[in-house]
Formats: C-alpha cells, sequence, structure tokens
C-alpha cells in the first residue's frame, strides 16, 4: 500500500477512530455542562460537575461498586481461568473435548441468556441477590475470556524454557514461579485487564441479578430516565482520561528505559 | 411465588439504624436549584434520621422486576420504602411483600382525605398509604403544536411519528378506551378493551406513535423526539419550570383522563420499618404536603394541606392540578381493578404491541 | 495484547502436552465446578424453566413444572419476526463493524508498526470506549440522533429524512447502535492477528508478481482469518442477544424489538417465564448452530 | 533438593562417565533411538554426528533427563540416574534453539543455575562467564536485545558457568560464522581441557567434530554406525553411509577377484583395485571398496603398473571446481559413477583442465573395503526425507489431536 | 499488471544484466549501504558474501524491490526500475526466511508467481519445479508440516519455477546438512546454466561461493571491498579483512627492507619475506605480507635458502588438527602469531608432530602484498558484534511487543 493506498488508511481510519471518539467527546463535554436536572441540553459551562462529582448521591456509590465488583470478579475468574488455560495446553486428560465445550458455551451465549439463567437460579437456590451474585455473574462471563487468552500465552510459551529451567537445577516450583509465571504475566495481565473492563461495563446480566445493588452502568440506565446527572458523565471521562494518561505514561516511561538500555 | 403468607417482615432495626432508604420516580419530590431536596432536608434535621433518596422508578412493571426476586425471598431490597401505583400495590399486597404499618408511629395519618382510606385493594390502609395522586392526560410542545383535546387530536396526520405514550398501560389504554366512551372503572369487557387495543397497535405499527416508555418520556418532549404525549399531570409544570417558561401545556381530554394515586409501601424485607413510618408521618402534616405539592403540583392526600397552601401561594391553592375541583375529578376515572386473568391478558396484550409483536 | 485471544495458538506449543496427571485435575477443578454450579445448572433450571405451565387459575406470574412443549411453538409463532430482526441486524452490525474495523485493525497492527507510540494510542481509543459505559455512549447518540439534534437537521435538509420521520428507534439507529458498540470486539482480535502477521509474507507476494490489491486478497486476508472469525463472532453473538440498543429507551422503538427486548420484556414485565426461557434456549441453539456451520465453513474448529 | 546428585555450591571437579545401556526411546509410532549403548569416559570430548532427524537431540534430551527413556539405563559417574530429574543431574546442556530466558537480563540468565544450587557468589561467577564469551559488556540487556550469535554464545556462558560433570551441546555454534565459530570452537576446547570436564556434542559441521574431538559417533536412524578417533573413522569408514556422510569418499563395488595374505582384489567394472586384508571388511564376494578423493593423485600419463598402487583410468576431467585451499576435480570414466578428486592448492597454476584425459592413482594403504554393499547412492531418495527437530512439535500436535478425537 | 516489467505468461529466455549506481541506503540512524556500484553481466553466476549484518540482505531487497534506495539507480537489462514496485520487476527471491505462505499448500505457494502472471499451466510447471527439489510427494501438505530443510527447498522452487532473468537467493542452503547442501549446489549450477539466468547469490559458506560462482564480492560494513573470480580472490586478497574472512591466511607486517625490480623484501621480526611486486599492493614503508596456510610447507630441517623461496623459523608445532581431508599444524614463532599450516592427507601416517622443531618454507610467487596494514586482528574486539538480519525482525517485534505489553 504505497501512495494513494498509504494516505487512503490514514484517512479512512482516522475518521474511524474520529467516529470512535464521537459519543466520548459527547459524554466529556456534557461533564462540564451546567445541568440542573436534565442533563439533555446545553445549559452552560460549569466545573462544578468535576469539583463536587459525588453530589448526585448515587453516581460514587454506584461507581464504586462497580469498581469493587470489577476487582473481586477480575481477580476470580484470572485465577481460575489461568489455571484452567494451563491445564488445557499442559495436560491430557479426559472429557478435554467437553471441557472444551464448556468453556466456549459461556462465549456464544448471549447476555440476556446468561443473566435471565443466572437470575433464576439464584432465585431457586434462594440465594440472595446483591453484590455477591453480580460478582459470580461477572467472573462466570469473564472466565472464558480469560481462559482464551491465556491459554494463547501459553501455548506460544516455548516448553524449551521450562526445560532449560529444568536443566538449570530449578526444581518444579522454582521453574513455575521463576519461569512458567513470569512468561505467562502478560498474557494473564491483558486477561485480566480485558475482564475488568469487560464487567466494568456490563450492564445486561448485571441487571438481571444486582438486586438492590446499583451499579455504574444500572445506575445510568435508571438515571436515564431524568436525563442522566453530569456527574456520571464527569466519572465516565475521568476514567476515560486516566485510561490515555496511563497509556502515555506507560509507554513514556518504557521508551526512557529502552533508551537507558540501549545506552549500557 | 404464590400466595407468600410464609414471609416474615423483618426484624425492625430504625432503633439503632438511623436511616433511610426512599425509592421513587422522577419529578415527585420538591428540588431546588442545587439539587437539594428542602423538604426532607428538614425531616432529617429534625428527626436525625438520614434519608437516601433514590429516583429508581421508571415504571411501576420495571421498578417491580428489579426487586421481585428479593421480595419472594423476603430480602431487604435496598428500599425501606416505596411509591407505587395502586396496582402494584395491590400486587404487593397479595403477595405478602408488604409490612403492615403500624399507625401509633403516624399519628398524622389522621390527615389522610376520607375518600382515600378504603381503597378495594387495601382496606383500612392496614399496608399502604398514598404519597401523590395524579391524572394522566395529554400534554404538547405549544411552540409546535396547536392546541389539543382529545385523544383522537394525538393522532393528527401532522404529529406522525412525534408522538409519545407511556408504558403504563392503564394510563395509555385508559385514555383510548374512555376516548371510546368506555367506562374505565366500571365493567367493562375483553372486547372493548381489544377495541382499544387495535387504536393503539394501529397507531403504533402506523408510526403515529413514535415510542411507549415510562417516565423517561419526559425526556423525549424535552429533546423534542415528541411533540405531544399522554402525561402524567405534574410533571409538566415542572417541565416548564426548568425550561424557564410555559413551553408545554397539560390537559385532561375531553373524554376523561385517568385517575391514580401512588402509595408508600414498606417491602417485606426492611429493617427500618420505623423509620419509614417516620417519614409518612412527616410528609403527613399538611405544611410539609403543601411544601411539595407546591413543587410537584401533583394532588396531595393530604387534608389540611390546601389551607397550608394558602399560606405559601394562595394562587397554587386554586391550581386544579393540586387541588383538583369536583368538576374536574368528574371527568376522571380510576381504572378498576383487574383479575389475575385480566391482568395476564392485557398485559400481554399490550406488551405484544409494545414488542412489535 | 489482549486480544491475541483469538489468535490460533502456535503449533510448538502443544510439543509440551504431558501426559495424564492429578496435577491436570487441580488446575480444573476450581474453574470446572465454577462453570458447572454458575452456568450449567443454571442452564438445565433454564431447560426445564421453558417447560413449564400457569398454574390454573394461578396468580399473575405462577408456574408449575411440566412438559409443555408447546411453550416453544407458541414463542417462535408470536416472537418469529423479533427472532429473526435479532439474526439480521446482529448480521448487518457484524458486516459494518467489519467494514470499519477492519481497516482500522490493519492501520494500526500494521501502519503503525514503525510508531509504536501511536499505536499504542490509537489501540486505547479503540478499547476506551468499554470505560465509557456502554449506555453513556449508547444515550449519546441518542441525543446526537435527537430531532431537534445536528444529525437529524442534516438528513432532513438533504431530504433523506421526511416529516415525522426520525433516526432514532428506527432499524437504521439499532443497527448503528450496535455497529458502534461491537467495534471494539471486531477490531481487536483482528488487530491481533494483523500485529502478528510476517510482513515478510507480504514482500514475497509481491516479489512473486502480485499487485498490492491481489497480495492483500491472496496473502493478507487469509493470514487475518482467524481474527476475523472471532471477530465476526465477538460481535454477532452478543449482538444478537443485545436488547439495549433496540430498547425503547435508547435507539429503538416498538418496531425494533430484538430477542433480548422479547425476552427481558417477557422475564421482567410479563413474568412469562416459561416462555422467556423458551426464547432464550432457541437463541442459544440457533447461535450454536450458525457458529457451528460458520466455524466449520471456514476451517477454523482450532480456533476455539 | 535431598538426594540430588548436585550437591550445593560447588563445582565438578572433573569429569564424569556417561554411560548409556541399551537405551530405546519411542514417540508414539516412531522409533527414535533403538537399543543404543554407549560409553563416553570422563574427560572425554565425544562429537556425535548424524544426518538431520537421526536422534541426536533426543539422546541428549535423554541424558539431561528431559525425556524418559522408554528402556535401558543410563549412568553418570557411575551411578544411576535414569529415574532421576533434569534438576537432580549434574549435568547442562546448551540447548539447539539456545532457550534464554526473556524475561531475564543475561546476567540473570547466566546466574540463574548458579543461584538454584545455592553458590555465593554467583553474580561474580556469572560475569567471569561473560568475560569469557567477551559479553560482559551486555549482561544488563535482555536477550532479545542480542544478536542470533550473542545468544548463543550466553547459552553456552549459562551452561558452562556451572561447571556440570558432563556437558551437552546440542549444535552450540551453528548461527556464527565461520570465523566466530573457529574462535568459540578453541574457547569451548580450553574450558574443556582445563577443568577435565565430559563434553558430548552435537553438531553437522564435520571439521568442528573431528577438530575438536576425542572421539567421534555417526549416528543413523537411531543407532551408532560406527565411532572412534576422528582419524580413524575418517581413514577407515566401515560402512558406506560412513564413508559418504563423513567427508566424500569414492566408491567401488565389485567381485573379490583375487586375494593373498596381505590383501585382496576387486574388479569393479574393469578396474582392478587392491585394498590391504586388515582394512577390508570383507574379502570376498561382492564388496564395496573406496577411496578418499584426496588421496587420489591425477596424472597426464599413463603411470606405470607397479605394486602397491591402484591405477583406475584412463577418464576424462568433467568439471574444475575451485574451492580456496584446494581444487575439486570430478573424472568420468566409463562404467563408474563421476569420482572425485581433491589436490591441495599448493601452486598458483592449475595442472589439469576440464576435458583432460587422466589417470587416477592411490596408494594401496589407502584403500577401505566396507561392511556393506554401498549401493545407498543408488537406491536410497537422493534427498533424505529430513525431519529436523523443529517439525517433531508439529508431528506430535497432529498425533495428539488424532488421539484425543479417538478417546 | 500494465506498464509492468514482467510479461505475462512467458519466462525469461536468457538472465539479465544487473547494474547498481551508486546506491546507497540509510535506515534512520544507521547507514547499512554506502555508495554502492556493482555490474553483474548478464547469465552470471553472483556470489555476495560478507560478516553478518554487512548489508548483504539490504542489498538484495534494494533490487528486488522490497526497499527504496536513499540514492542511486538499478538497472535491470539496461532498464530503469529505480521506482518500479517489486512485482513489476522480472526478479525473484529466494528469502532468507523461507516466506512461505502458511495458509497454502505446497503446491499452491510454488504456483503462486506463475499463476500471478497467468501461466496456463501454472499446476504442472509447479509440480515440475518440486520434482527438481524431490519435494513433489509433499505437494499437498503446508509448509508447517515440512522440515526446515524441506521448506528452504520449496522457498527455492518457488522463486526458480518462475525462470526469473534475475534470481536473488539470500542463503537459500543454510538450513541443508552437508551432502544435501551439496548436492542443492549442483542443481542450482544446473538450473543457471541451462537457461543462463542472472543469479545474486548470498551466502556464509565460502567454499559455497568459491565453488559456484563466476565471480565473488567480499562486502564489509555497506561497501563492496574486493571482487573477481574466485581463484583471483583467494589467492590475491587485496586488504587484510578479506585475506582473513576469505580463508585463512598467515600475516607478517614489518618494513620492506630491499626491493629489486622483480620483489620486494619484508623484515617481520627477523623473518625475511620476499613478495613478487606484481603481487605486492604496497612497495615500500611499513607493509603487511601473507601467504596461505596450504602453500606452506614444513620441513623438520633447516632447509637450504634458495632465491624463490621464503624460509621462516625455526618454530614449535604447537597444535596439531585432524579435519579429514587436511591436517592443520599451528607452529609458534617468537615474534609472530600463530602460523596455520594446512597439509592434505595424501598419507596415512602424520609427518609432524606436536612439540616438533620445525621451518616453513613457500614459494615466493605465494606471497602476497596487502593494501592494508593487517591490524584488524588486534584492534578490533575478537567477536564482531554481529547482528544477522534474523534477529532484527525479531527483536523489532519483541520491542513492540513488550511497549504494547507494558501500555
Ligand atoms: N515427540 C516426538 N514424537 C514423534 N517423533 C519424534 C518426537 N521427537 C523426535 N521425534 C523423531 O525422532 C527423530 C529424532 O529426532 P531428534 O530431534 O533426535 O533429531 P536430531 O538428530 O537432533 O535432528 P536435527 O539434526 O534436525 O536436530 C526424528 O525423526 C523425529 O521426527
Ligand atoms: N530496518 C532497519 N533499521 C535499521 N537498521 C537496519 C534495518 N535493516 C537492516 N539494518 C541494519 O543494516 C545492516 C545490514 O543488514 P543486512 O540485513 O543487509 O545484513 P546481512 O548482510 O544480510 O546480514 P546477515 O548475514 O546476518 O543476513 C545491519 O547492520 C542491520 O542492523
Ligand atoms: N413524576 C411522577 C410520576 C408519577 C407517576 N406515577 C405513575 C402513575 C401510573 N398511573
Ligand atoms: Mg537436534
Ligand atoms: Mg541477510
Amino acid at each position: 500500500m504505497r501512495g494513494f493506498g498509504k494516505y487512503t488508511i490514514w484517512v479512512y481510519s482516522g475518521m474511524a477512530l474520529v467516529f470512535l471518539m464521537i459519543p466520548i467527546v459527547y459524554t466529556i463535554i456534557f461533564s462540564f455542562n451546567d445541568a440542573r436536572r436534565t442533563n439533555i441540553i446545553w445549559r452552560g459551562f460549569t466545573l462544578d460537575n468535576w469539583l463536587n462529582v459525588c453530589a448526585a448521591q448515587d453516581v460514587c456509590r454506584a461507581f464504586g461498586n462497580s469498581i469493587l465488583i470489577a476487582v473481586v470478579a477480575t481477580f476470580i475468574a484470572t485465577v481460575l481461568g489461568t489455571m484452567i488455560a494451563i491445564a488445557l495446553v499442559r495436560y491430557r486428560f479426559r472429557f478435554r473435548n467437553t471441557t472444551t465445550l464448556l468453556i466456549f458455551l459461556p462465549l456464544t451465549t448471549p447476555e440476556v441468556v446468561l443473566g435471565a439463567g443466572l437470575a433464576a437460579q439464584f432465585l431457586q437456590a434462594g440465594v440472595p441477590k446483591g453484590l455477591g451474585t453480580v460478582i459470580i455473574a461477572h467472573a462466570l462471563f469473564c472466565i472464558s475470556f480469560v481462559i482464551v487468552t491465556v491459554r494463547a500465552r501459553v501455548a506460544s510459551l516455548d516448553p524449551a524454557l521450562e526445560e532449560a529451567g529444568r536443566d538449570l537445577y530449578g526444581s518444579p516450583q522454582q521453574v513455575f514461579w521463576r519461569i512458567t509465571f513470569p512468561l505467562l504475566l502478560p498474557g494473564i495481565i491483558a486477561a485480566a485487564l480485558l475482564s475488568f473492563a469487560l464487567s466494568f461495563d456490563d450492564f445486561i446480566i448485571t441487571n438481571f441479578n444486582r438486586g438492590a445493588e446499583v451499579t455504574f452502568p444500572s445506575f445510568v440506565y435508571t438515571a436515564a430516565a431524568r436525563g442522566i446527572p453530569p456527574e456520571a458523565n464527569v466519572i465516565a471521562s475521568a476514567v476515560f482520561l486516566l485510561a490515555i494518561l496511563f497509556v502515555l505514561v506507560s509507554q513514556f516511561t518504557a521508551a526512557a528505559r529502552r533508551r537507558r538500555l540501549a545506552k549500557l | 411465588a404464590g400466595g407468600g403468607s410464609e414471609l416474615q417482615p423483618a426484624e425492625d432495626r430504625s432503633e439503632s439504624d438511623p436511616t433511610l432508604n426512599w425509592a421513587n420516580w422522577p419529578f415527585y419530590i420538591d428540588e431546588d436549584d442545587n439539587g437539594n431536596y428542602p423538604t426532607l432536608e428538614a425531616f432529617q434535621e429534625q428527626t436525625g434520621i438520614s434519608v437516601t433518596y433514590n429516583i429508581t422508578v421508571d415504571d411501576n412493571n420495571s421498578y417491580y422486576a428489579t426487586v421481585r426476586d428479593q421480595l419472594a425471598l423476603g430480602q431487604d431490597i435496598g428500599a425501606d420504602t416505596v411509591c407505587l401505583t395502586d396496582w402494584m400495590v395491590s400486587r404487593w399486597i397479595q403477595l405478602g411483600y408488604t409490612q403492615e404499618l403500624n399507625y401509633d408511629n403516624i399519628p398524622n395519618a389522621a390527615n389522610l382525605s376520607e375518600d382515600l382510606r378504603n381503597p378495594e385493594f387495601d382496606p383500612g390502609r392496614r399496608f399502604s398509604i398514598p404519597w401523590q395522586g395524579g391524572f394522566a392526560g395529554i400534554a404538547w410542545n405549544t411552540e409546535q403544536v396547536g392546541e389539543l383535546r382529545s385523544v383522537d387530536d394525538l393522532w393528527a396526520p401532522e404529529l406522525r411519528g412525534r408522538v409519545g405514550v407511556l408504558s403504563e398501560m392503564r394510563d395509555t389504554m385508559g385514555l383510548i378506551l374512555m376516548n371510546n366512551g368506555v367506562d374505565i372503572s366500571g365493567d367493562f369487557s375483553a372486547d372493548d378493551f381489544n377495541a382499544a387495543l387495535d387504536i393503539f397497535r394501529e397507531q403504533v405499527t402506523g408510526g403515529q406513535i413514535r415510542n411507549v416508555r415510562g417516565n423517561a418520556y419526559t425526556e423525549d418532549l424535552v429533546n423534542e423526539d415528541t411533540l405531544a404525549a399522554i402525561a402524567w399531570s405534574g410533571d409538566i409544570t415542572l417541565l416548564n419550570f426548568e425550561a424557564g417558561y410555559e413551553k408545554w401545556k397539560f390537559v385532561i381530554p375531553e373524554a376523561g383522563g385517568t385517575l391514580w394515586a401512588d402509595n408508600f409501601l414498606i417491602p417485606i424485607g426492611s429493617p427500618r420499618k420505623t423509620n419509614a413510618e417516620t417519614l409518612i408521618n412527616y410528609y403527613y402534616e399538611p405544611e410539609v404536603a403543601a411544601e411539595v405539592a407546591a413543587w410537584v403540583n401533583y394532588i396531595t392526600p393530604v387534608e389540611g394541606a390546601r389551607e397550608a397552601m394558602e399560606a405559601i401561594d394562595p394562587e397554587l391553592a386554586e391550581n386544579e392540578l393540586i387541588f383538583p375541583s369536583d368538576e374536574t375529578l368528574a371527568n376522571t376515572r380510576i381504572f378498576r381493578g383487574l383479575t389475575g386473568q385480566e391482568e395476564n391478558e392485557y398485559q400481554a396484550a399490550f406488551q405484544s404491541v409494545l414488542l412489535g409483536a | 495484547m489482549a486480544f491475541s485471544a483469538f489468535t490460533p495458538t502456535e503449533q510448538k506449543a502443544d510439543a509440551s502436552i504431558q501426559k495424564r496427571s492429578p496435577v491436570a485435575l487441580l488446575l480444573l477443578l476450581p474453574g470446572v465446578i465454577f462453570l458447572v454450579l454458575f452456568f450449567v445448572t443454571p442452564l438445565l433450571s433454564l431447560l426445564l424453566t421453558s417447560l413449564q405451565e400457569p398454574v390454573p387459575g394461578g396468580f399473575f406470574g405462577e408456574y408449575r413444572q411440566a412438559l409443555r412443549w408447546e411453550n416453544y411453538v407458541f414463542v417462535l409463532e408470536t416472537y418469529g419476526t423479533q427472532t429473526l430482526r435479532s439474526f439480521g441486524y446482529a448480521a448487518l452490525a457484524s458486516l459494518f463493524a467489519l467494514l470499519i474495523g477492519f481497516p482500522l485493525a490493519y492501520f494500526i497492527g500494521i501502519t503503525l508498526r514503525r510508531f509504536p507510540l501511536l499505536q499504542a494510542l490509537c489501540l486505547v481509543l479503540v478499547i476506551a470506549p468499554f470505560f465509557i459505559s456502554f449506555l453513556l455512549r449508547t444515550l449519546a447518540w441518542k441525543q446526537i440522533f435527537a430531532i431537534e439534534g445536528p444529525v437529524a437537521g442534516f438528513f432532513s435538509m438533504i431530504g433523506i429524512l421526511g416529516p415525522g420521520q426520525s433516526i432514532t428507534g428506527t432499524a437504521f439507529s439499532v443497527v448503528f447502535g450496535l455497529t458502534y458498540n461491537f467495534i471494539p470486539f471486531m477490531t481487536l482480535p483482528i488487530y491481533a492477528t494483523l500485529e502478528r502477521l510476517d510482513l515478510r509474507l507480504v514482500e514475497a507476494g509481491g516479489d512473486l508478481y502480485a499487485s498490492p490489491a491481489t497480495t492483500f486478497r491472496t496473502v493478507t486476508l487469509p493470514l487475518a482469518a482467524p481474527g476475523v472469525i472471532s471477530g465476526t463472532l465477538l460481535t454477532f453473538i452478543p449482538a444478537s442477544g443485545d436488547y439495549i440498543n433496540a430498547s425503547r429507551d435508547f435507539l429503538g422503538s416498538t418496531e425494533t424489538a430484538m430477542i433480548g427486548t422479547v425476552i427481558e420484556a417477557n422475564f421482567l414485565v410479563l413474568q412469562n417465564y416459561p416462555a422467556a426461557a423458551a426464547l432464550s434456549i432457541v437463541l442459544m441453539a440457533v447461535i450454536l448452530v450458525l457458529v457451528g456451520i460458520y466455524v466449520k465453513r471456514s476451517g477454523t474448529e482450532d480456533l476455539l | 533438593m535431598t538426594n540430588s546428585a548436585v550437591s550445593r555450591g560447588d563445582f565438578a571437579e572433573a569429569g564424569a562417565d556417561l554411560e548409556l545401556v541399551g537405551i530405546s526411546k519411542r514417540f508414539p509410532g516412531f522409533t527414535a533411538i533403538d537399543d543404543l549403548d554407549l560409553t563416553i569416559p570422563a574427560g572425554s570430548f565425544f562429537a556425535l554426528l548424524g544426518p538431520s532427524g537421526c536422534g541426536k537431540t533426543t539422546t541428549l534430551r535423554l541424558i539431561a533427563g528431559l525425556e524418559e527413556p522408554t528402556a535401558g539405563r543410563i549412568l553418570i559417574g557411575g551411578k544411576d540416574v535414569t529415574r532421576t530429574k533434569a534438576f537432580q543431574r549434574p549435568v547442562n546442556t546448551v540447548f539447539q534453539s539456545y532457550a534464554l530466558f526473556p524475561h531475564m537480563t543475561i546476567l540473570e540468565n547466566v546466574a540463574f543455575g548458579l543461584k538454584r544450587r545455592g553458590v555465593k557468589d554467583a553474580t561474580r561467577l556469572a560475569h567471569e562467564a561473560l568475560q569469557l564469551v567477551e559479553l560482559d559488556h551486555v549482561s544488563a540487556r535482555r536477550p532479545s536485545q542480542l544478536s542470533g550469535g550473542q545468544q548463543q554464545r550466553v547459552a553456552l556462558a549459562r551452561a558452562v558457568v556451572n561447571r556440570p560433570a558432563l556437558l551437552l551441546l546440542d549444535e552450540p555454534l551453528g548461527a556464527l560464522d565461520l570465523k566466530l565459530r573457529r574462535q568459540m570452537q578453541i574457547e569451548l576446547k580450553d574450558i574443556q581441557s582445563e577443568v577435565g570436564l565430559t563434553f558430548l556434542h552435537v553438531t553437522h559441521d564435520q571439521e568442528e567434530a573431528m577438530t575438536m574431538a576425542d572421539t567421534v559417533a555417526v549416528m543413523n536412524k537411531g543407532q551408532i554406525e560406527q565411532m572412534g578417533a576422528p582419524q580413524e573413522l575418517y581413514e577407515l569408514p566401515r560402512t558406506a553411509f560412513v564413508a559418504t556422510f563423513l567427508g566424500q569418499s569414492n566408491l567401488f563395488t565389485g567381485q573379490v577377484v583375487s586375494s593373498n595374505a596381505d590383501s585382496i582384489t576387486v574388479d569393479s567394472a574393469g578396474a582392478r583395485i587392491t585394498v590391504p586384508k586388515p582394512r577390508a571388511e570383507r574379502q570376498s564376494g561382492l564388496v564395496t571398496v573406496g577411496v578418499r578423493p584426496e588421496k587420489v593423485s591425477l596424472t597426464s600419463t599413463k603411470p606405470a603398473e607397479a605394486a602397491g598402487v591402484n591405477v583406475v583410468g584412463p577418464g576424462r576431467i568433467s568439471d574444475v571446481s575451485f574451492s580456496g585451499v584446494s581444487t575439486q576435480y570430478e573424472v568420468t570414466i566409463a562404467g563408474h559413477g563421476p569420482i572425485s578428486v581433491f589436490e591441495q592448492n599448493t601452486s598458483i597454476s592449475r595442472m589439469h583442465h576440464d576435458g583432460d584425459e587422466v589417470w587416477l592413482t592411490w596408494s594401496v594403504e589407502h584403500s577401505f573395503g566396507l561392511a556393506d554393499e554401498g549401493d545407498v547412492e543408488h537406491d536410497a531418495p537422493r534427498f533424505v526425507d529430513d525431519t529436523p527437530t523443529t517439525s517433531i512439535a508439529t508431528r506430535k500436535r497432529a498425533q495428539l489431536k488424532a488421539e484425543l478425537e479417538e478417546g
């Protein structure tokens, strides 16, 4: 792709990215709206929303819940999923195909089905809905993502490295913790980030299982009725900007580290 | 789920837990420019009970759906009191999802308007007590649309695709039924209902009706996706207040509007019943009731509020939306109670229109 | 990064497969128990629910266990349109997401290889929407599309929108919303394959007389196939079950109800659990069949 | 780490004997090693040569404990280690694929084994090992920041630093160019003789094997075909495979037509070739005899028949190629395949030219007689179906999948 | 495909001239090729030798059109192709990394180029090419199912089948073992001479370069250091780099102490070495002279001084190593580095032993005098910081990945 082609892809992708950003920019702009009750119409610029984020009573609690759920669910999914991924790649066992199907199925199960099914189950088992049930639900749909992600990483891990570890007098535990695990870590982190994002953003499954607890998306959903308070925009914008900042900082430190290493 | 007689009310821990969660509809309490609720603040100061006011009810059905499972298990649904419409309250009471009110804690209940004391679904008000009442009627954007008088006017070609109706079946269907000359408080038949439903379906599939929503219909009015709508009485006043001028107008259609009330109830799993009763008692003080009514423009169930209102704003004391005259009331009907069978059928039929099925 | 998930695993890996070992059991058991407990059992009880019948003369929402297979007939008859519509919308959304996502993934994964910073930034922009709630994004579109909004104004000016017509609440806005919301799911797996694409193969294509277009068709595209397939699956499956975009409170209207909407209404409003369950099972079955055919046809059984 | 063969903190004082007794290794559907016996005395430098896929890497992996033998025993320093784990054997390997830990610095890589054994001044020793391979200046880098040749040297340092009683080297110099390779060879040889370690070295580079090793073994299809001191092996190959795999050979097959106390004479398509009896594996019937190209001289005139000299010809030079140190002539003689002759380029001007008629002569004592018939060249496909170790994984995976699907 | 230099459906009838004029290639922060001029006449077999990272692959990529030169022009068959795209050039490459299409069968891979050019019986021709490399029986497999050596042969077939006017070969035989490599060399040479194509061959195997090529060029740091017929280059290296990179050399540096019409004589640490004037690049002052190891003879007794013979010694044999065809002796003489001597093993018994006192003699006409001072060995680090091209891609990718993972 030279000449015209090269130029085209820059323009096309630029447009695609702009397109992706439109509602985000909209959300950010309206986080500065001097909205009194409904944040639908532009009424003027203010910093108040940013300065008193937790003014709209529920926003902060919902946000806190969302973070808590995402953290715990991510943890559960990452641990269980990583274990399964390692087992799938490294061991032979009976019912391997069944297990693979079991892992794949949640991915093909639409969220409504998953949410409704779980909700019915909790109801039958008499499990009170709340943060706990949401966490279970989130861990459930994240687990499959984790397995697929980590499995790819385990699979691309050169077994010769572990062999080298054993050859160099590393006991099985030492080989796992000093070689296997650090090498899987990027995959595990990626899986965890993905889980976190999916959990943080989930609405459908949450809505079936949250009981009276409010998460950030479900807050937005109910608040939609009377116009979402600008504080919700503030939180969403802040999370977005933080993510960007995080990437920039880590990129720059990585670049700096590379430069340092290059000098050695 | 079923009779629910086995459900036990949660133990009341109000004594040790001076907090309260209140779930309610949007545009349903007095609110100042900073988003605070003055009467509620006063209550908190007075009693030391700190109240979390959650605007989580957009529609009776959708709210019920989110809490149903917990109710069935007798669990705390995160609200110690919630204001729901008569028919939904009736369901809760039948299923045993509510706690019986202790009127010792609500001396002001004496102020409850006489005609609201013995509804069919809760004789003697053992389990529920009204918060506000209101009408469903029609509203329109006065800048873009001429005067509307009847439901038929909503079907005018120039409003095609710009009409909103409520997902509250009793209000939307109620207005259409009345427009068909049916008395919704009387023993209308399934045929009557189906005839009205056909009209409704026709307007939906024909694209006259743009959308069917809960309280969020106000949003469509604000961003002008809809120019006319079936609406609840007080909401329009508040929209106008926010807009800063009389942008919308609300009327009860000539063929009649619905009359309803939303009632406090205390969910079975709430461990703060006494606090809830304290709150109810507070809002049954005429002055407080008047202050709320002055803001929300819904019908207050509290006797003496009118007098109190005179003190605040005499003009409002004459407001038909807050203190409807008999004449106005005569033009409104309460949707009659439906049997389980009817509820099933009518809801399904109504939903099938919403689902385009 | 994350979405390397969906590229086929490198082959040398399996050289390390070991014999049966108790360790395998130890590693598998917790997760499998979790899945059985919270996925298989609900699924089974969903199956049972789908066969329940109303308690005669019972209360609103009261059902008892039976073997009422007619429930399936009922839901298919009543909600056939919505079911078909769901798959139609989902297919369209997958197609559009592919049309937007593929070039974007190509751009980030290949064109930007020389600019690591820019690459990382663009990647974040693709993932970022996850962090602004899905609902907020969708509502933002709703506001942007509002009748008096800028887009609608422009559309009616150029005559696409007639009086009384609006953008929201139409098939267009729902498919648009689905497309928008699933672009990251489409883009990331494709990116993951293209990011690993050995450019020397593309060069070899050029060396062997293939024009850039031919090289793209015969080399790049086939090599990106695993990503395209994961992307379309990750878009199509959730999209067909989505009910937010199609919801009357977001970008839809009564005209755009999808199977998710129907399941939700039956489950939450009508309390017709058997119907909701039967529909859920129909939805899953259709998806499994479609996915099965798709994966078989594209020869990527290994993928999943 | 109890009952480990590796003691904490100290190094091998000398190499250890290695003994393989009746070792077999069968992979599902493929026998890689078949009843192999092998003894490598302590302190020796042993080279293993063989075509791709013949089982060299497998043998090393069995010794290192990375693979379990299907049958047989492995003894290191007289101790049976067949059932001990890799990390408990006093063996280190330089892997064919380097297998450097990508997440550690070069220094950490080299110090890894020392640290596992609890050696105190691991870091200092690692630095020393890096100095040895002249890479101490990159000790803070990651493996991915090194070139292939540098990585290979790190792999070497990482194994050598442990001073293992037995060091296994799997093509440790393959990625280096000629010059660098020669330098590393010297370095390796120095380490080996200095500490007296036992080295088992796998290589494709025959010159490397022959210059470095005390003993060279030629492996073929999972078995050792011939083994001995380099020169012995080269001068007196016993099979056609060894004769043609290790260096080049001109082979002649024919009936033994006469035989006396000292020698046999073979008639191969009219050429009479005499081989000393001690150098002939078979002494009657159809035999294959041969001679190395560098042992053959070309003469432009018919040489006088003489005892102790084989003369073949006349033939015609069909190809001349200069390869630096020597020139290779290809001579075609009716009834024979092309015959190679090397002449060291001691003079600048070439003595023979393409198309020249020439006679070949060589001293009888340079002929050798093989144990087999030397038809390898004619029957087997010209290209062996080579299966380098990289392709194993693929195959294994397909097999496993097939098995799983059946199961 | 209009205005393409490649016509549809037919093959090159003969090779094409290749001309590089003032070519430079600068990468950000690194000049890989610096003002390179090169002409390769049609139909010739040209070999490019050089240490890792010297710019060989870059040169090939520039010619193939996979990289744009920073400066200079490229002419193929007299036509300026500097600005044409890769797919429009009548050039094919056998990539160092094979670059086989993993999603196509072997047959599809080989037929790819033919199909792109609309050749009708592409399949038949592809099968023929596969037969040539003896892989027709695996034509239905995928590349991942082949061993490294087989993959390399497929890469060869895929390029050769197109009969391009100019074939670029980037270490096309590196993965094959000695025997197989020799066989493929013959095959390649046959194809080349049969159609008269122009071959540009990059290799690390010097013997390969010298036996196959008409012209050998030795490249160093992006420039061609010396170029010529293989024998010419070998016999008369002009720089110390060439003398030591291409084969081995014994170098002596010293002042020119006498000089006559025919020759100069250099005194290097007491050794007097005479070099014929036509073979000496510099004729006065401090010069470096050398001789190839195989040109030197060892004598156990002091040889008589004679005109036309250089004598150095006495020294002591410090190392003897047998390498099959020949034996390498290392002789230490005070004041000099170790001196190498090769003796072809024409006899079984060795004539000299470790520790023997010997004199070195060689014919004056075998000496050569260099243009530079030959201190490469002493100043430069012993190990060049090699960066083979394969590691670049890996490194680049690893960097990217690291960045992403951190991000
Ligand atoms: N896990 C396995 N499953 C099946 N066959 C295997 C396995 N490992 C090795 N083999 C086969 O065993 C034979 C010997 O392999 P090995 O790796 O020892 O060869 P090698 O001599 O080291 O070859 P190279 O010179 O290519 O490294 C090969 O033919 C290979 O195909
Ligand atoms: N894209 C690039 N950016 C920067 N430097 C490069 C790039 N490509 C090549 N180089 C540098 O250019 C030099 C020449 O590389 P080239 O690939 O031509 O080497 P080579 O002679 O083929 O080496 P080898 O024998 O290892 O294949 C190397 O030093 C390499 O580091
Ligand atoms: N904004 C307050 C609206 C309250 C509506 N209550 C529901 C009445 C249903 N008939
Ligand atoms: Mg090997
Ligand atoms: Mg190269």
